[in-house]
């Protein structure tokens, strides 16, 4: 047990080295980097806290999506020459530091005086599995327990991609600019190896996607992480330059962003039209239910995701 | 039979990791770029490739050796990828850009 | 066995931690996507290593999906840092 | 020492940088990986706190590790959202500082909240 101990503190120092770094880093694009790299590093960190759902997100968002985002980002911040950042006052950083070092003792004097033992909701969970028919805990919470959540946190997604389409230029609207602009796709010379892993990737990609999709009701995964794998498989081909971004005025592209939340509200609302309450699920159908909500909702996560992590380079290439 | 299972896990993971410390080692000794990129490319191949051989008596069934050698292979052709991008880029912009 | 796999993942976990110290010093991009490239096949290596040493197969999974993405985010990687790169070549020959 | 312990004070560390990166960075995009950080290390309690509820065959209390997994989800679009603001910032002003002092207009502070 000692071994996995000392594994687990050469993980916390490592992370906690590799935060400091991404705070103190001299430019802003080695930040970048040195933060995706924490964000792999996490994944390993909640397999070892037993949270493997939580390590697929991490490993899928965290380091694949964030990354895309983020190092688009950087690039395109990069290209001003970076004028003198004066940097905040010293008795600024120095007010912060203690405040910082405040939050950081207080929380871990939290830590060290947890409640012993620790409050549990798990043998509830536990209890109300066959309600579901699930055998994953955390499908059972997102999608039945704790739904409203669910459903709400996909409005959320949808928000953030209106506010963010709301900043896009007004040329980027015009699905005509957008052919004319890039003419015919042609793949330069270095694009061949991209272009060659966007055309191999995908397909597996999917399958795995699917793959962690329909293990989600047994074991680890679930719609989140499938949803995002597939929108890393969009960016992959549109970064290979292999289609187009489609325009953001396509309807079947709108339909495909409001599918989850819909079909969502509708089986919620058909529990209320049922008799019970909002989002109960009929108990013969519970599991069908849920199925076909998580099918729906992947669709929207991955174009939504995509369409997120995609926003800079789509801003690039003007 | 198990003993001997044992012990090529034992032996082949531990291979595995000399040769993530021999990538290590070359990352940060090797001159120039295109020479810790060799050193980088074992570790894709042969380092993750005897931790995976080692680990599959282990994995659970055909599933699961099945998914190792998955892994296995996804990080070979990304790994073989991002290699070819990288030296491209070396070539492209000469040994310290 | 769990005690030596293990001790092997701290072992390649320290063998990544060292490779990062090429990001700090470069000199050249590549040599920074090199080590994060290390530090994906390293953190696969790692969740491996864990996923037997625990008795989750579940685990494999996580590094299942960190192979698949490790590709994009190297390449998103290379196509940045390259982006930039030509931007200050435009920026040095002007 | 366990394993809840050792990752509970990491994150609380990671609260702490993330904190202190967040009120001291002078540029936006690293104020944004700051903030991410911040949130990181609140999941990451979160994630201690589910470990020390493993009950029931679980190998955590499956209610705040379901939480953690929204709260990625949602951190993520508030990054893009965050990010697109800066994009625009910068294409708009020509440049992608938050300093008061150099544009002499305190009303143009996007990631002020």
């Amino acid at each position: 047990m000692t071994v996995a101990l000392a594994f687990e503190i050469g993980l916390a120092a490592l992370l906690l080295a590799i935060a400091a770094w991404t705070i103190t880093a001299r430019d802003a694009f080695t930040a970048v980097v040195v933060f995706v790299i924490y964000g792999l590093l996490l994944a390993i960190a909640w397999v070892d806290l037993s949270a493997v759902d939580i390590a697929l997100t991490e490993a899928t968002i965290g380091s694949g999506l964030t990354g895309v985002l983020l190092l688009g980002a950087a690039a395109r911040l990069r290209t001003i020459a970076a004028p003198a950042v004066e940097r905040p006052s010293k008795s600024l950083r120095v007010g912060a530091a203690l405040l910082s070092a405040i939050v950081a003792v207080a929380l871990a004097g939290v830590v060290l005086f947890l409640p012993d033992p620790a409050p549990t909701l798990a043998p509830a969970a536990a209890a109300n599995a066959v309600a579901t028919g699930l055998d994953n805990p955390i499908t059972n919470v997102l999608m039945a327990f704790r739904a409203m959540d669910t459903m709400l946190e996909k409005v959320v997604l949808l928000l953030a991609l209106i506010g963010v389409w709301s900043l896009v230029p007004d040329r980027l609207w015009d699905e005509r600019v957008s052919v004319e602009r890039n003419g015919p796709r042609r793949p330069t010379d270095r694009d061949d190896m991209l272009v060659f892993l966007a055309r191999l990737l995908p397909p597996v990609g999917i399958v795995v996607g699917l793959y962690i999709l329909l293990a989600g009701a047994n074991n680890p995964g679930g719609a989140f992480q499938a949803g995002t794998i597939l929108a890393a498989m969009w960016l992959l081909v549109l970064m290979a330059g292999l289609a187009d971004p489609p325009p953001l005025s396509r309807r079947w592209l709108r339909l495909v962003l409001v599918a989850g939340p819909a079909v969502f509200l509708i089986v919620g609302l058909g529990g209320l039209w049922l008799g019970s309450a909002f989002l109960a699920y009929p108990v013969a159908f519970a599991k069908p239910l849920i199925l076909v909500i998580e099918c729906a909702m992947t669709l929207t996560i991955a174009a939504t995701l995509g369409l997120l992590a995609g926003a800079p380079e789509r801003g690039a290439e003007r | 039979m198990n003993r001997a299972l044992d012990i090529l896990t034992v032996v082949a993971v531990s291979a595995g990791a000399f040769f993530f410390m021999a990538g290590t080692i070359g990352l940060l000794r090797f001159p120039d770029t295109l020479t810790r990129l060799h050193a980088l490319t074992k570790v894709d191949n042969l380092g993750l490739g005897l931790i995976v051989l080692g680990l599959s008596p282990h994995a659970g069934g055909s599933l699961g050796v099945l998914k190792l050698v998955s892994v296995w292979l996804l990080v070979q052709l990304s790994g073989a990828i991002v290699a070819q991008l990288i030296a491209g880029k070396v070539r492209q912009s000469g040994p310290h850009a | 066995m769990a005690n030596f796999l293990f001790a092997s993942a701290t072992f390649v976990l320290a063998m990544v931690a060292l490779g990062l110290f090429r990001i700090l010093y470069g000199p050249a991009e590549a040599d920074r996507m090199m080590a994060a490239q290390l530090v994906g096949t390293g953190g696969v290596a790692v969740l491996l290593l864990l996923s037997v040493a625990t008795a989750t197969p579940s685990t494999i999974d996580v590094a299942l999906m960190l192979a698949l993405l490790a590709a994009f985010a190297s390449i998103a990687f290379v196509r940045s840092a390259s982006g930039a790169a030509t931007e200050d070549h435009e920026a040095a020959t002007r | 020492m366990s394993t809840a312990t050792v990752f509970g004070l990491c994150a609380a560390a990671v609260v702490g940088l993330g904190l202190y990166g967040l009120i001291a960075s002078p540029q936006p995009l690293r104020k944004v990986l700051a903030f991410n950080l911040l949130g990181g290390g609140a999941f990451l309690f979160f994630g201690v706190v589910a470990r020390r509820g493993a009950a029931a065959g679980f190998g955590g209390d499956p209610i705040p590790q379901a939480l953690v997994i929204t709260g990625i989800v949602v951190a993520f679009s508030a990054t893009a959202l965050a990010i697109a603001l800066l994009l625009r910032l910068f294409e708009v002003a020509g440049s992608a500082t938050l300093s008061t002092d150099a544009s002499g207009s305190a009303d143009t502070d996007p990631t002020g909240a």
